[in-house]
């Protein structure tokens, strides 16, 4: 069975207590934190465990890189608090069953993009910055074969991703890439920093949308047309696991002439969408959810802000709708990518 | 039953002042126009491969021209005939006698309980060739057929003549009959149809394959002079809105006390 | 007689007839299928007739002449796809079209479509006009013949034949010489570019017309193509390319938007009118493209641009598609498409109705008359209204 | 030459009557699980007098009558059982008047809901009529011959309660109108006398309905749907229960199916709120979910799947490509909703039974008086053994709907059969009298609720 890399005496020697000092859901002192953290990691129940809005960032808060936050939803499960109420857990855990059908594994050619579970999203994959990039998963109908599960975290069911992700990793697998592009950073997240955390093994190179977005655009350098256009971010939980990745949005923002706007929840202190906080069960979850959402666009507003990226399907789902009533232009990153480079955006609405 | 279908191709006339004379005087500028079937051998074609359909028998269809004569023949085996001869002269300059001797002779070499021809051609439009290919292999004739009800040994058919009158005879087989436009409604022919059709074998025949020297075609009539009608006097053209175009007609007509 | 081979047969079954095909995006109307516009019983729906088609795949109706003009009825406009919501919907149109091959090769088709065909076979054009006459319509007008200018301006069948449509062509080649654009047409050389004869389904006659196409433009070093139709622009942007004929083809809105945002057409002359634009089906429900004539109105000045309740995806088709502007079915009648499109841009009270398609052109032109709304809107083409507004007559 | 076609022709014209193969096909089938059967004639009349001379030459000849809307009952109510005239009432589409002040909309029959609803939005914005969850070709006619009920069913009932007036075309060529447009010009309403009852969800059995005045209801500016869920289907009539009691829902629809998986076994709420502001929503829905449904979420019972704005258009028929075959047919019975459990448990079952992925729907009716409860079952067309399997459970269904204390709605032959078994003599034969009255010779829809 797969075990998660946990250190206590990283925390115990731990000067900062970020990963709960910092929470943005949880008012909490250094020593309430360390106490806490302490308590959960022996198997004691803390209220943390209960008013957690499982939103990730702790797990980059972490100084010392010792998985806070996937401790917090392993103790959830082991303690039976559900964050969420039964019958959400059970359809989300029934997502992720593959149905109709085995995968057919092709022959594919390297760059190999995997589409993880937004084959829906393939028109958003087109123009010069996707030539020559094969698809895996691109069969709505059977997406979920390639389903990475960390969604899970939010349901405190680790267990079911660490039965069911080996059984993903060795379907990609067939296809023998060396690299894989990922659509979705949450994969990404999952084969760079979940597997390892519990020692899964992860036999190709994840690589990141945005990385690969960026090389793309350094390419085709002279087809950019300067957007002079004012970009806030809608950045997901799943960005928490690849911190080291994040540059690449002002990177990338700041290559195709647009400004990435300052504001007050931005990187580090990114607010969530608000998707997984309002069917919590904790009282007053969907006013929570309600008004982070508030306190978010309202910060675009105020920044100045034209248009809206979003990394995350998930996000812009619950978010998109809200942001365009601001009068703020939702866009996915490789439409705004697209929109650069004088091609027209699929996704644009 | 067996059928001998006799076509015919002809230059595409629909724009009448595509047509030249050529230098000969005897003849039309043929390089730049566009050669179709006969209008009226459509019709026989047609009747030709329905009476196969519900009778059986062979369906042979006949024409007398050089090698780019062979697209009618293409339609007629697209359309259904079983078997394409053509005899390999130029006749175009030939009057209808000579062509009816060579006709006759080939017919005479298939086997034929009903011989079908169109009622006339577009071009020289003489309506004689049917009568005398009957009159020469000595079997009885009808012409201008607009209707056609066939058995094993006899025809029945209606004959249109002045004003739609219907005129309808039992004709004991072998005949001959010339088939009338509007006797039914030609298939149309696709080109996938005609290419599949390029796949089967047509029967080329000389004159001398048929014992006919051309000295012995001897023809009756000789072709003088071929000239374009001259432009027509006082023609004029009514403008306007319809309205007052129509106005302007009636006018006219009642003037000129056609009404 | 079952038709054993047909194409959809695992498919078409699939319809359930539940009647989104009707209607336009915006559900105004119930009339947005052309043939069911017409003759308002089920048959003519989009649905009916894949259900009969259907039932004559299967052996369950014989072909009769009805039955073909049923079938033939279907303008190939697309609306259907655009609102079937079950995910066959991208096949609903090939599937008409597959029944019409299967009549092809049977010969069975209506008589007005067996002249279209046989004239195409014969002529190069649907009318049965001699092919010495195709180049006619630019007497006078000083176009040059192709040879290696930059564009080959495309005219097509209607654009060389009908009066109406001549006037356009000439109209838009003089826009295009005082734009300075280096352009040249084949003219009598010129021949059909298949689209329709696609949609009748003779497709054996469309591959051969595709390829002698190609072959001719490719001999002749013709890279770029614009076309006065969008049933050109259709066949030769997503066809020919199936034949080897890659070429870089835009409809002429797209390159007279072009012009004039670049400042070498100027149209500052301007024109007086209030206009509302009729989308051809072909240039908008088969290629998306909505904005190009309409910026090409928006930027004359003087033009008040107002729109119709039913446009762009929604628009209703003039009833001329898959042949109709010639084979005539739907005509005849004031349920005519043609007509309920003149009378719903009547409506919007524009005194311009603008087209871009000479097929559309002549339908809604004739419709305009048997309304009798010719002194209260007036039918041009938006090349005719970009000429105004240059002082070209 | 057919003389009844040639008088056919004299009354609506050539172009609008057909005797032929092509049309006889097509209606002679209903979209469900029906057996096909051809009518003589199909015809298409513009008009209300053109309908009354058809109905009197039926009668002079004994000719069957079936009119239709957008023939979409899937129970085989508009199929010719009899053969006899297929009389398609689309041509009567035009919307007469929009009364906004008395809020109601005087429509001829074949008005459809699509157009209804999209020349409400276009015109008449703070209007709104009570859309069925049938495809938007379904006729405004047609729902109300049926007794249907829509999107505004849980404020105010069925369509056919919310019917201002009718004007009726009688098996035997009189026009009758009934409500206070019988007396005046106004449309405004069918209370009281002279209001018959007679014709409202009798399906053209009794009269052909020509004109209606539907009513309207207030339009908000927002409008739109949270969904809900509970693992346990005891609890769905409490919480509809709770839900009615805050009178702030405009439709309330609970519904369990197979596919999707991930939400198999589990009981889904489509609840629609509308406000005219952000702050109006926001008090309703802090009333909905948080008062009333707070408790099941905080006990881990149920869950919020958010709200979204905008109502999302029906289309039903998607369902038919669930077994990519082009076909479903569903039961459709009014059922007491404290027999949801029941329902959707025996339903589930007979589903299953017949190897199809089950669907279950009860959308509520009134103050939770009762709910419209719908049972489907999705077929492919083009395989016989399929369409028998749905036609068996559909007949299950019908038994099962009434053993479980349900009435059946729009049955199709069948149920009828089932219903008129059960139906208490004295009501039969008034019934039987009724219809013996209007029609004397039985010439429409026969086969349609035939007491013997």
């Amino acid at each position: 069975m797969y075990e998660l890399k946990f250190d206590e005496n990283e925390c115990l020697s731990c000067t900062t207590q970020d990963c709960l000092t910092r929470c943005q859901y949880m008012d909490i002192d250094r020593d309430t934190a360390k106490t806490e953290i302490l308590k959960i990691a022996r198997g004691e129940d803390s209220f943390v465990l209960h008013d957690c809005v499982t939103c990730y960032a702790c797990e980059e808060y972490c100084p010392v890189n010792n998985h806070p936050f996937y401790l917090i939803v392993e103790k959830q499960e082991e303690l039976n608090v559900p964050p969420l109420p039964r019958p959400l857990i059970q359809r989300g855990i029934n997502v992720g069953i593959p149905f109709r059908g085995e995968p057919d594994i092709v022959e594919v050619s390297e760059p190999v993009m995997s589409m993880g579970t937004f084959a829906d999203l393939l028109y958003l994959v087109q123009g010069r910055l996707f030539e020559g990039v094969s698809i895996i998963s691109a069969d709505p109908r059977k997406m979920f074969h390639f389903f990475c599960q960390l969604m899970y975290l939010h349901y405190a069911r680790t267990s079911v991703i660490k039965e069911r992700l080996p059984n993903i990793i060795e379907t990609i697998a067939k296809y023998n890439v060396k690299e894989l592009i990922c659509f979705h950073d949450e994969c990404y997240g999952t084969f760079t920093s979940y597997a390892p955390a519990v020692g899964i093994e992860v036999p190709f190179k994840p690589i990141h949308l945005f990385e690969y977005l960026y090389n793309r655009l350094q390419e085709l350098k002279d087809e950019i047309k300067p957007l002079n256009l004012k970009v806030a971010y809608q950045r997901p939980c799943s960005s928490r696991l690849s911190s080291d990745k994040h540059h690449f949005v002002p990177d990338i923002i700041n290559l195709i002439g647009a400004e990435y706007v300052q504001r007050e929840y931005i990187d580090e202190n990114a607010l969530c969408c608000g998707g997984t906080i309002q069917g919590q069960r904790r009282e007053g979850s969907r006013k929570r959810a309600a008004d982070v959402q508030r306190r978010n666009i309202e910060d675009m507003k105020n920044a100045g802000a034209e248009l809206c990226v979003f990394n995350c399907p998930a996000c812009w789902d619950t978010l998109a709708g809200l942001v365009a009533q601001n009068g703020i232009r939702p866009i996915f990153m490789s439409d705004l990518c697209r929109l650069a480079i004088g091609e027209k955006p699929t996704g644009w609405r | 039953m067996d059928i001998v279908a006799c076509i015919k191709r002809v230059p595409d006339t629909s724009e009448v002042d595509v047509i030249k004379i050529d230098a000969s005087q005897k003849d039309i500028e043929k390089d730049r126009l566009v050669f179709k079937i006969n209008d009226w051998d459509e019709y026989v074609l047609e009747e030709a491969v329905q009476l196969r359909e519900k009778l059986g028998g062979t369906l042979t269809a006949v024409t007398v021209g050089h090698n780019d004569w062979d697209d009618v023949l293409r339609r007629a085996l697209a359309m259904g005939a079983d078997t394409g001869i053509r005899i390999d002269q130029d006749v175009s300059a030939e009057d209808t006698h000579v062509v009816a001797k060579i006709l006759k002779t080939v017919i005479q070499q298939i086997p034929h309980d009903l011989v079908l021809f169109g009622a006339q051609s577009e071009d020289f439009g003489s309506g004689q060739l049917g009568a005398m290919v009957a009159e020469m292999l000595d079997i009885p004739h009808a012409t201008l057929v607009v209707g056609l009800e066939a058995e094993e040994k006899r025809v029945r058919v209606n004959r249109e003549l002045e004003a739609g009158t219907l005129e309808s005879y039992t004709i004991e087989l072998p005949a001959l009959l010339t088939i009338h436009t509007g006797i039914n409604q030609p298939r149309y022919i696709s080109l996938g149809g005609i290419k599949r059709a390029m796949k089967k074998e047509l029967q080329v025949m000389s004159l001398s394959d048929l014992q006919l020297s051309p000295d012995a075609l001897n023809p009756m009539v000789r072709l003088e002079k071929l000239e374009l009608p001259p432009k027509g006097e006082g023609a004029e053209l009514i403008t306007g809105a319809p309205g007052e175009a129509a106005e302007q007609l009636t006018k006219i007509l009642k003037d000129t006390g056609i009404f | 007689m079952a038709v054993i081979d047909y194409k959809y047969k695992d498919v078409i079954h699939r319809c359930f007839r539940c009647g989104y095909c009707k209607f336009p995006n915006n559900w105004i109307d119930v009339n947005n299928c052309p043939a069911y516009a017409r003759f308002r019983m089920e048959t003519y729906s989009c649905g009916g007739r894949l259900w009969l088609v259907r039932a004559w795949v299967n052996g369950e109706i014989d072909w009769s002449e009805h039955f073909a003009q049923i079938v033939y009825s279907c303008t190939a406009c697309k609306n259907c796809e655009q609102q079937c919501p079950l995910r066959f919907n991208v096949d609903i149109v090939n599937m008409i079209v597959a029944a019409k091959s299967e009549m092809v090769e049977r010969g069975e088709i209506p008589p007005s479509a067996k002249e279209f065909l046989e004239n195409v076979q014969r002529q190069g054009n649907p009318y049965g006009n001699s092919r010495e006459k195709r180049g006619e319509w630019m007497e006078g007008t000083g176009i040059e013949a192709y040879q290696g200018q930059e564009f080959l301006y495309y005219v097509g069948c209607v654009g060389s034949y009908d009066t109406r449509g001549q006037k356009t062509a000439r109209v838009l080649g003089k826009v295009l010489q005082k734009a300075g654009v280096s352009f040249g047409v084949l003219g009598n050389d010129e021949n059909c570019d298949g689209n329709e004869v696609r949609s009748l389904g003779e497709e054996t006659l469309f591959e051969m017309l595709a390829e002698e196409n190609v072959a001719q433009f490719q001999s002749l070093g013709v890279q770029k193509i614009v076309t006065l139709s969008p049933h050109s622009y259709n066949a030769m942007k997503n066809d020919y390319p199936g034949f080897n004929g890659g070429f870089d083809v835009a409809h002429y809105t797209q390159l007279l938007q072009s012009l004039i945002s670049d400042g070498r057409l100027d149209v500052s002359g301007g024109v007086n009118a209030t206009v509302t634009y009729h989308d051809p089906c072909f240039l908008g429900r088969w290629n998306e493209e909505y904005e190009a004539p309409r910026n090409v109105l928006k930027s004359i000045p003087g033009i008040q641009l107002i729109e119709m309740e039913r446009n762009r995806d929604g628009a209703l088709c003039c009833g001329g598609g898959g042949g109709n502007f010639y084979i005539d079915l739907l005509g005849g009648s004031e349920d005519s498409p043609a007509r309920r499109r003149v009378r719903e841009a009547h409506e919007t009270g524009a005194d311009v109705l603008a087209v871009a398609c000479p097929n559309c052109l002549t339908m809604l032109e004739d419709a305009v008359k048997a309304e009798e709304l010719e002194d209260k809107l007036t039918v041009k083409d938006v090349a005719e209204i970009v000429g105004e507004a240059c002082g070209i007559k | 030459m057919d003389s009844v076609y040639q008088a056919l022709v004299d009354i609506v014209g050539q172009e609008h009557v057909s005797n032929r193969q092509e049309e006889l096909f097509i209606y002679s089938f209903d979209l469900g699980t029906t057996e096909p059967h051809r009518p003589d004639y199909a015809v298409a009349p513009r008009t209300t007098e053109e309908i009354q001379e058809i109905v009197r030459l039926a009668n002079r000849e004994k000719v069957p009558v079936v009119p239709l809307g957008g023939g979409l009952s899937l129970a085989g109510l508009a199929v010719p059982f009899k053969g006899g005239i297929a009389l398609d009432l689309k041509r009567m589409d035009s919307i007469i008047e929009v009364n906004e002040k008395a809020r109601y909309a005087l429509v001829e029959c074949g008005v459809s809901q699509a157009q209804m609803v999209s020349y409400l939005e276009r015109y008449h914005p703070t209007l709104t009529h009570s859309e069925p969850g049938a495809p938007g070709p379904a006729t405004i006619g047609g729902n109300v011959a049926i007794h249907g009920q829509g999107d505004l069913a849980q404020p105010y009932g069925f369509n056919s309660d919310m019917v201002n007036g009718l004007e009726i075309v009688l098996p035997t060529g009189e026009v009758c109108r009934f409500g206070s447009c019988s007396i005046s010009s106004g449309w405004f309403t069918l209370h009281p006398l002279p209001d018959l009852g007679l014709f409202l969800g009798w399906s053209g059995t009794t009269g052909i309905i020509t004109k209606v005045s539907l009513r309207l209801f207030p339009c908000k500016r927002i409008r739109g749907v949270g969904q809900f869920v509970v693992e346990n289907e005891e609890l769905v009539p409490e919480v509809i229960h709770k839900l009615t009691h805050t009178q702030m829902a405009e439709d309330i629809i609970a519904y369990s199916q197979a596919v999707p998986p991930f939400s198999s076994g589990l009981q889904h709420f489509l609840i629609n709120l509308a406000a005219d502001s952000e702050k109006e929503l926001e008090f309703k829905q802090e009333i909905i979910w948080d008062d009333t449904l707070g408790e099941y979420i905080r006990r881990g019972d149920g869950g919020f799947l958010g709200f979204r704005q905008g109502l999302e258009r029906p289309v039903v028929s998607k369902t038919s490509d669930w077994r990519k075959g082009g076909g479903f047919e569903y039961v459709g019975a009014i059922m007491p909703v404290d027999t949801y459990p029941e329902c959707y448990r025996q339903g589930r079952e007979i589903s299953e039974r017949h190897d199809i992925p089950y669907t279950v729907l009860g959308r509520c009716i009134g103050m939770a008086h009762a709910m419209m409860f719908s049972w489907t079952y999705a077929f492919n067309r083009a395989d016989p053994e399929s369409i028998k399997q749905a036609r068996e459970a559909l007949h299950e269904t019908d038994d099962l709907a009434l053993e479980l204390g349900g009435t059946l709605w729009k049955p199709g032959l069948y149920g009828q059969k089932l219903v008129m078994e059960r139906m208490d003599p004295h009501t039969l034969e008034l019934m039987k009298k009724v219809k013996q009255l209007l029609d004397p010779n039985g010439i429409m829809n026969p086969g349609n609720w035939e007491v013997s």
